[in-house]
């Protein structure tokens, strides 16, 4: 219910923000599987499992993905605390 | 359907929520497969039939794609709990 | 529910499973029509009228598309049936 | 707005929902055809107005595809009535 | 409605009404926002800043844009009332 | 939360539906530039941290894109003016 004691959010509130960050990282993953399918996955199709080379690449892709992913936050921080 | 005190309350919805968001992802994941091995497999409209080269590639990518998914999805878990804990550090 | 009747489904979520379902054959309608429409409209535009090729690509693309949804559906299945 | 009594209460409520999704559609095909057109058609920048090839492509381009569209829907529709058949005898 | 007076909308529908001409907006926007980015921007990334030819490209890509909605919209238009 | 009467009933939920909105647009602003500079700026996997050429890029492909999304809004907010206007004029 909406009386769950001083100082706590809406529960719809809460919810919503719930969902709302669920789909973010949702939506972050299929980016990132996407890009990661082309430019790691290069023969359409030899075999049924991954290759080596496939599984390292697709390790790296994910690590330097979140890696972008910090630059541009960080960048973006920035930017709004120089327009401050 | 849902037991309306206090946390178990927001609990079942959540519950809820994850559940359908389970579902969708699924769905999701096979509509994917189905366009990509779609693309990548089938080139050749001379016949309305599939052949043993496409019936053989959509095999293959069916199972090779699935294993992409699932090691993207392992990285993706750990790299997600470093970032967490990188902002949980920053007071985020 | 809504009290109507025995053993039947609540009607919001018959409403709700109704809406998913429509949205899936959407979303299948649109990926095959884009594929499609990559796959066979090869010249853009020498004519504002299907060409007879054009066509006949268009009627065999959409079969063979729910003939890869068939084979991996079926794969899917066996793999969780595997599983089990 | 709606009737509140039993079946066709439901009735109304799909019926207001399949006018909804039929209107999206439209706006959906509407925007689809607007982007690829403008794919297909513009390359040139020399210009901030469509020059006369340029509306011809626009033109044949949004009649091909929505014929296109039309066609496809056809035949996707006698497919989709066969597998829901199938899937029928499979019991699903 | 909600008794706000006499020949006005259902407020809920109103506000619907508002939000999917938003999303329609949107949508818009981001289309041509990719086919303009990929249209203008050839270089990736020799500087930071919008070359001149880049900006000139922009005005006239989003220019272009907005006529080819109105060539298809008139279309589409003139063939409805061709079905009538 | 909401003033239950009259006009401003319908601002406030029409505000709040715009804000919520507003935070949409950023975070996909946001996950573009990601997904976007990743494309553009990152091929090489024979390591699994970012090289200075790489970050020179995404640093660019950072700044550079969203110069060009303010660009595209400004022209943009402009024409869709021109657009209403002119719908106006046609009894739409």
């Amino acid at each position: 219910g909406m009386g769950q004691g001083q100082g706590q959010m809406d529960p719809n509130a809460q919810l919503a923000a719930a969902e709302q960050e669920m789909e973010m990282v949702t939506d972050m993953f299929a980016r990132l599987g996407e890009l990661c399918n082309k430019k790691c996955i290069l023969q359409r199709y030899s075999d049924e499992d991954l290759t080596k080379a496939e599984s390292v690449c697709i390790d790296r892709c994910v690590a330097k993905y979140f890696q972008v992913n910090r630059e541009v936050s960080d960048k973006l921080a920035k930017l709004s605390q120089a327009n401050q | 359907m849902y037991n309306n005190y206090g946390p178990s309350y927001q609990e079942q919805r959540l519950q809820q929520m994850m559940e359908q968001k389970q579902l969708k992802d699924f769905m999701r994941m096979y509509s994917n497969l189905v366009s990509r091995c779609f693309d990548d497999c089938v080139s050749d409209f001379t016949s309305n039939k599939l052949g043993d080269k496409e019936l053989t590639c959509v095999t293959r990518c069916t199972l090779k794609n699935m294993k992409m998914n699932e090691r993207v999805g392992q990285r993706f878990a750990e790299e997600n709990a470093k970032l967490m804990e990188e902002q949980a550090k920053l007071g985020n």
